[in-house]
């Protein structure tokens, strides 16, 4: 489904991702675990055409995304939650969630789908009329994730969704990524709390300082020690 | 009867701030731009206007709608040339250029048509229309009725359709309206062509008001225009408006019952006060920033 | 100097080539060009051409001053005819005087410009002076009691004006109203319907074409009956403005319909260089290069002592009247009062001496 | 005495009460935790603490004296600094810089100082570069000193914000979710951070986090938070096992 | 450390020396014409005047659209004052009181203004700050020892180049070392983020204000300066184009570069004078070369730097990778990033 060739990422000097390359296959959960700032986030957001890298392809379902413009890949059905939350932030949480389904045409079934967001997050019900930016953290965050989901991806790309949840929500998001990935959707994840990413995830990847070092099933990964040192806190 | 005649007098000086600082309020609110060649656009239309009128005997409405549609070629292919190369710039800067594009285009105005004021044709019939011992100039009713109708058209464009939306949403977070699928260069184009349409709106009919088109038409009302919306609440269509008709009242009224030497420092004054009391505006929402 | 070892005598010329008032800066140049033309053909003076050099100053005192300096020591000019506004020529009255520079500006109107300076003459008339004879005009021949003045408070020329008439009608009858506006202000209804509840005989406009235009047409809408008077800044109303000008007066430099012969010679010429009449800032701009060749030729060198001498011992026949300059460098001549007549230039009246 | 005292403090926004009649104690050298929901009004009580927001009513007792109603910078000089959720660094200027406009409360040099050069000048500009210096060096951050704060990865800039929040001498700290955005292992070193700020400079910390291995593992008492009430309060252990706490909060 | 510092203090002071000694010996040699004199004068004006505004828009990071009516204020305060006492005292402690004059009322009015004005931010600052500027100018219009309209003459023109020199000098050290100081970091701070700032304890107003005051003093003494050379004054001066006109120099030098601003300045005052053959077409050309500035270099020539000696090596090595890398971002469609 993706498939990330050779790429190379600069951030003016500072040479971000170095020949990366790794491959996402339909329907799989794969997961890129790594310490602060090794370059998770900018693999996200060149994947999504936030970034162009300088070198190497990014082909989605076969076809590479250079040709592209970056808000068409929304199109062929990619979503990401970025980092930070990035909600709308005068706009109404309500406002928000039709953002999330921009693209779409079929009106009568949205309907649904708000519904399955404000069961998996019923604070954003409650909060449906305030404008985003006065919102909690972790209330953002809810948003972020649920805005994504109202496009209906066939691949979702979740940057840290975790973050900033409380402890009862954390698994909460967990559940909805096997829930939907039950639904066919297929998931890159980027998880700092590599231990619970591992347990979701089908495949996985580690990166260090803008290199893959490592990859593999995740069950495998979660038993690796070196894995275990550096990322699970063990 | 002075006092209604002022009232008059008032109305029709705000509806035409009004009118102008809709396009103003428009450009600002989606990309937060205090747009300095607003004035300069108006004065395209209006030199558009004035070149048809001269030229053709098309009836006002298509030199109208001819000068609006140029004028928002004009708007857009400003915004590609000289604003997007700087989307990723500080907002300052972007601002420098605005004044530079606004000095272009004024000097290309004056090699091209000369400092002269050339007079605008009688495009709308202008005698007034006399209720009882009062008048009323038809340019101000029909500058009354656009900006009204125009404000309520803009303001459910932006709240309710999708593209407005998409612009609110490009306002806030290109990266963020990116992910959304949202085209962002064509988003804020047409922003620009909206915007710079209604100035050229604004700035024919302001020449035919006063009858002059020249270089420099569009400095004067593009200031009072920011300084409206400002007033207003600036972002808010709403806010343009109402800050437009509270800027021509309350220039009319100093000038008729406190004094004209004085009366830029007492309406600036007001609007200092006002801004110190409300600091968002006459509808802005006083929001404190979530920390 | 430079000019002389080209055999050539160059004028200075200042004034707002670009810019919102590029036409004033523009009719001077293209005034003393054609002076300049004219003199040239006729043999030049004492065996030289004159050749003019104009500068833009965009109206700013800054750009003025920078220009003045570049005439002097970059073309090195003999003499300048200049600044068009009276501020930039003020801002380069002080550095003229240190250089000794015959100046003879055609069109600063303003009191200070000549004072104290015994290089710097001009060719139109003072503020006051005008203002003073306007109010005087409406007292004694259309016989007002009572005036409104409406005049520009950010500009010299129009505040110049607006209080000299104001002095002396008050003295004549009583002024009803004394209401500024700003240069950027294009509504004047608010100020007009104030002014026309006291019904006065006479409204005095002193400002420019394009302001005067736009009151006089406001005057119009709002159906106010009142005649008006307006000083030289009124010159070209009847080109854009006839219908809303009809039946108001103006003071001026001279009137188109004057018979003289300078003046008809100076019209059929200007209109055979430029393809359009001229402006009475193009009549001054001719005359101001005019009356500064005599002097060069009286003085017989470009010796500026000599031309400063000379041009204050001016007197002789121009477009713009008989010009004599008083102990000041203020020229001592008559004022045409002109109405505007089915959208012609009728000579009212003609105010001489001071 | 304690020497925070928040008592029933309460704030509204339009209709909504985010925060209602809040109690808290935190005493000299003590570690407290807040925990609760998303949106329980954790940042919210911050944020009246530090002087961000006025509460609608009840009153806040520092080192003795009321702070109700005083400017943020007036609070940070009676003792009590902050960090932020969503970082908040001065992204432009370089950590060191960072961390010397936090320092200012020993540097007594007037602007005519500045403007002269005058030796005071001189002498407190070294004690700022020095003592700053070695404060990076607490954090392991001074090979940083010159990098701009916005191009640190994320995990330092928490720490670079921690550090920022310390060099104003406070008497508490107050963390709002500095575990954020961290892997376990950089949770781990924070911890020990934290421990030997405690050590060093001898201060209150108030802490909101949702890493509950960071919470449970340092924090002598923990206060819990739902819909702007306190729920529960107690020990680690306590908490851990509290009906209410596990239902809106931990999950089973 | 200190030392190092003497040291490059001593290296400027020198180049300042010498570009003070190489100008006026051309100037007295008659290399530079008055014409060239009266430019270097404008520069030298109009660095003071961008340099205190860069205080304010970058280091404070307050957009402001009235600076020129501190000019304003400035050059009148001191006008009036230098014409009172001009028949008293000789030329240099004449223009020294009447500078300082100028800049404690331009000050004091920056003060007044600031208080109340600087609660607002970004563009409501620039509106309440280009509605001052335009008061002002009412004001003087409107009172009669201002001349009004007709402006303020008798002024003696005593402002000469070395004057003017070392007073941008003084001006500029000023700025420099209060910009490098504990409360240059504080205003710095403010312009980061001043929620952040207050939260460290940075008293906000009061560095607002501060800053504020110090720029509002400094662009009377420009004003003051202007005043003294031009020996006339008038309203029209000080309109809103000309805070625009200290604005762009302000952005196009870099914000937070007083490099920046003393290169713009220079290449901005020249630029309308090296354009006179261009005839009418002359401000159609300023205005193009404005915009192509603006979007060859958007962080301004200098960005927030400023220029070092040791630095330049260092440079030149920086603009060979930065060329580098343009092309290598050329490659990159750069057109859709967020900010
Ligand atoms: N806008 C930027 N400009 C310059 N450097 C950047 C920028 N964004 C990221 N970097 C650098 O690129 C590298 C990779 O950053 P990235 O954000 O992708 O890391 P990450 O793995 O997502 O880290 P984290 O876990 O903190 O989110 C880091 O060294 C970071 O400092
Ligand atoms: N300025 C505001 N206007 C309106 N509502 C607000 C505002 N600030 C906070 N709120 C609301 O108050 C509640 C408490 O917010 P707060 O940020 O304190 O939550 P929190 O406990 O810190 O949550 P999290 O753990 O997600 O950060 C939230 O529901 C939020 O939506
Ligand atoms: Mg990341
Ligand atoms: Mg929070």
């Amino acid at each position: 489904m993706l498939k990330v060739e050779n790429i190379d990422v600069y951030y003016d000097k500072i040479h971000a991702i170095k020949d990366v390359s790794f491959t996402v296959k339909q329907g799989e959960v794969v997961t890129l675990i790594g310490a602060n700032g090794a370059g998770k986030t900018t693999i996200l957001k060149t994947i999504s055409k936030i970034l162009e890298p300088t070198r190497g392809v990014v082909l989605f379902e076969g076809e590479p995304l250079s040709k592209l413009l970056p808000h068409q890949l929304v199109y062929l059905g990619m979503a990401h939650v970025p980092e930070g939350r990035r909600v709308f932030a005068q706009m109404t949480v309500k406002e928000n969630l039709e953002m999330g389904a921009y693209i779409r045409k079929d009106k009568s079934s949205m309907k649904a789908d708000y519904d399955q967001i404000f069961t998996y997050f019923p604070r954003l019900k409650e909060r449906m009329n305030q404008p985003s930016g006065t919102l909690s953290g972790g209330e953002q965050q809810m948003l972020a994730i649920g805005r994504a989901l109202m496009s209906k991806p066939k691949l979702l790309l979740l940057d840290e969704p975790s973050m900033g949840l409380a402890p009862l929500l954390v698994k909460e998001i967990f559940n909805i990524v096997q829930t939907i990935k039950k639904q066919g959707t297929t998931i890159l994840l980027v998880e700092q709390n590599a231990n619970q990413a591992l347990q979701v995830a089908d495949r996985a990847y580690v990166l260090e300082t803008g290199k893959i070092i490592k990859s593999g099933n995740a069950i495998e990964l979660l038993e690796d020690d070196s894995v275990k040192k550096a990322y699970l806190g063990g | 009867m002075l006092f209604l005649q002022q009232l008059i007098n008032g109305l029709s000086v705000g509806s035409i701030y009004a009118l102008i600082a809709l396009g103003y309020t428009m450009v600002y609110g989606i990309i937060k731009l205090i747009n300095f060649a607003h004035g300069e656009i108006m004065m395209a239309g209006a030199y558009i206007a004035f070149l048809l009128a001269v030229n053709t005997n098309l009836p006002f409405v298509f030199v109208l709608v001819i000068a609006m549609v140029l004028s928002a070629v004009i708007g857009v292919v400003v915004e590609i040339i000289a604003y997007r190369p700087l989307r990723k710039a500080p907002r300052i800067s972007v601002l420098i250029t605005a004044i530079g594009v606004s000095f272009f285009l004024q000097n290309l105005a004056l090699v091209l048509f000369k400092a002269d004021p050339k007079i605008m044709p009688e495009l709308i019939n202008k005698s007034p229309i006399t209720i009882g011992p009062l008048q009323v100039g038809t340019v101000t009713l029909t500058t009354l009725f656009l900006s009204i109708i125009f404000m309520i058209a803009l303001d459910l464009f932006v709240k309710r359709t999708k593209p407005g939306k998409a612009m609110r949403a490009v306002s806030e977070d290109k990266e963020a309206s990116i992910l959304m699928g949202i085209n962002v260069n064509r988003t804020i184009s047409m922003t620009f062509a909206i915007g710079s349409a209604l100035g050229a709106l604004g700035g024919v009919l302001y020449a035919v008001m006063y009858t002059q088109v020249f270089p420099t038409l569009g400095v004067l009302p593009g200031l009072k225009a920011f300084v409206a919306a400002v007033f207003g609440g600036i972002g808010l269509i709403p806010g343009a408006v109402l800050g437009g008709f509270v800027i021509g009242m309350i220039e009319t009224f100093t000038k008729a019952y406190l004094s004209t030497q004085w009366s830029d420092a007492i309406v600036f004054g007001l609007l200092i006060i006002v801004l110190l009391v409300k600091p968002t505006g006459i509808l802005g929402k006083n929001q404190k920033e979530k920390v | 100097s430079k000019s002389e070892a080209d055999g050539i005598i160059k004028l200075g010329v200042i004034g707002p080539m670009t810019g919102d008032y590029s036409m004033y800066g523009t009719a001077v140049a293209e005034g003393a060009k054609l002076a300049a033309k004219e003199i040239n053909a006729a043999g030049g003076i004492n065996g030289s051409d004159i050749q003019i050099v104009d500068y833009d100053s965009k109206g700013d005192k800054t750009e003025a001053v920078n220009a003045y300096n570049r005439l002097r020591d970059q073309d090195g000019i003999v003499g300048l005819v200049g600044g068009t506004f009276s501020g930039e020529t003020l801002a380069i009255k002080e550095i003229a005087i240190g250089d000794n520079m015959p100046v003879l500006t055609p069109t600063a109107t303003h009191s200070d410009v000549t004072l104290s300076a015994p290089n710097v003459f001009r060719a139109c008339y003072t503020d006051p002076y005008q203002g003073a004879t306007a109010a005087v005009f409406a007292s004694e021949q259309l016989s007002a009691k009572t005036a409104a003045v409406l005049y520009n408070i950010e500009d010299a020329y129009s505040d110049g004006l607006a209080v000299a008439f104001n002095e002396k009608f008050k003295a004549l009858g009583t002024v009803t109203d004394f209401e500024g506006y700003t240069t950027k202000d294009a509504d004047f209804k608010a100020v007009l319907t104030k002014i026309a509840a006291k019904d006065p005989d006479v409204i005095f406009l002193p400002d420019y074409v394009a302001k005067v235009g736009v009151i006089l047409s406001q005057i119009k809408e709002l159906g106010i009956d009142v005649v008006a008077i307006g000083g030289d800044g009124w010159d070209g109303i009847e080109v854009d403005y006839k219908d809303v000008a009809e039946g108001h007066y103006f003071a001026n430099h001279y009137a188109k319909t004057d018979e003289t012969k300078v003046v008809q010679d100076f019209i059929k010429a200007y209109e055979a260089e430029y393809s359009k009449s001229p402006s009475a800032l193009a009549a001054l701009g001719y005359d101001s290069t005019y009356i500064m060749a005599q002097a060069i030729k009286t003085a017989g060198s470009n010796d500026a002592t000599k031309i400063i001498d000379a041009l204050a011992k001016t007197n002789s026949d121009y477009v713009t009247g008989h010009i004599t300059f008083d102990a000041n460098g203020d020229p001592v001549k008559s004022i045409s009062i002109i109405q505007i007549v089915n959208g012609e230039h009728k000579l009212a009246a003609k105010v001489s001496g001071q | 005495m304690a020497l925070l005292e928040a008592s029933n403090i309460s704030i509204q926004f339009g209709g909504l009460k985010a925060v209602d009649q809040f109690n808290l104690q935190v005493n000299d050298n003590e570690l407290v935790g807040l925990i609760g929901p998303n949106g329980a009004g954790k940042t919210t009580i911050f944020n009246m603490l530090t002087g961000v927001y006025l509460p609608s009513g009840g009153d806040i007792v520092l080192d003795g004296k009321s702070i109700v109603g005083k400017k943020p910078y007036e609070i940070v000089k009676m003792g009590a600094s902050r960090t932020f959720q969503n970082i908040r660094l001065f992204k432009e200027l370089t950590v060191l810089d960072n961390i010397k406009i936090a320092y200012h409360h020993d540097l007594h040099y007037s602007t005519l100082s500045s403007i002269l050069r005058l030796p005071s000048y001189w002498k407190y500009e070294k004690i700022a570069q020095e003592s700053c210096l070695e404060f990076l060096d607490l954090f392991d951050m001074r090979d940083y000193a010159e990098t701009l704060a916005k191009n640190l990865p994320y995990g330092k800039q928490r720490k670079l914000e921690i550090a920022r929040a310390l060099a104003t001498k406070p008497k508490i700290l107050m963390l709002d979710e500095p575990a954020a955005g961290m892997n376990p292992h950089e949770t781990q070193e924070l911890m020990e951070t934290i421990s030997l700020i405690r050590k060093n400079f001898n201060i209150a910390i108030l802490l909101i986090e949702h890493d509950m291995s960071l919470v449970m593992g340092i924090c002598e008492k923990i206060v819990v938070l739902d819909y702007g009430r306190v729920i529960a309060e107690g020990t680690a252990e306590e908490t851990k096992n509290n009906k209410d706490v596990i239902r809106v909060y931990l999950g089973e | 450390m200190t030392k190092k510092m003497f040291k490059n203090y001593m290296v400027n002071f020198a180049v300042v020396s010498i570009i003070f000694v190489i100008l006026s010996l051309m100037m007295s040699g008659g290399i530079l014409s008055k014409y060239y004199q009266g430019i270097i004068i404008f520069i030298l004006i109009n660095i003071i005047l961008a340099s205190s505004l860069n205080l304010v828009t970058g280091f404070l990071g307050q957009l402001t659209l009235g600076h020129a009516g501190f000019m304003a204020v400035g050059a009148y305060a001191s006008a009036l004052t230098s014409i009172v006492l001009k028949s008293i005292i000789s030329d240099l402690p004449l223009l020294l009181v009447s500078l300082f004059v100028g800049g404690v009322s331009a000050g004091v009015v920056g003060i007044i203004i600031g208080i109340p004005a600087l609660r607002l931010r970004g563009d409501y600052l620039a509106i309440i700050t280009l509605g001052f500027g335009e008061v002002i100018r009412v004001i003087i219009n409107n009172i009669e020892i201002t001349g009004g309209a007709q402006g303020l003459t008798g002024i003696p023109r005593i402002a000469s180049f070395k004057y003017a020199y070392w007073i941008a000098v003084v001006v500029i050290l000023v700025l420099y070392r209060l910009t490098h100081s504990k409360q240059g970091r504080a205003i710095k701070s403010i312009r980061e983020d001043e929620v952040a700032a207050e939260a460290v304890g940075v008293r906000t107003t009061y560095y607002k204000v501060l800053g504020f005051a110090i720029a509002a003093a400094f662009a009377g003494v420009g004003g003051g300066l202007y005043a003294h050379y031009i020996a006339f004054l008038d309203p029209n001066t000080f309109n809103f184009m000309r805070s625009v006109e200290i604005l762009v120099i302000v952005v196009l030098g870099g914000m937070g570069s007083l490099t920046g601003t003393i290169v713009a300045a220079t290449i901005l005052t020249i630029l309308p004078e090296a354009l006179r053959g261009f005839a009418e077409f002359r401000m159609l050309l300023y205005s193009f070369m404005l915009i192509l500035m603006m979007l060859f270099r958007p962080q301004g020539l200098f960005g927030t730097g400023e220029f070092k000696w040791q630095g330049i090596y260092d440079r030149t090595l920086k603009l060979r990778k930065a060329l580098m890398n343009r092309e290598k971002k050329e490659a990159v469609d750069g057109s859709t990033r967020g900010e």
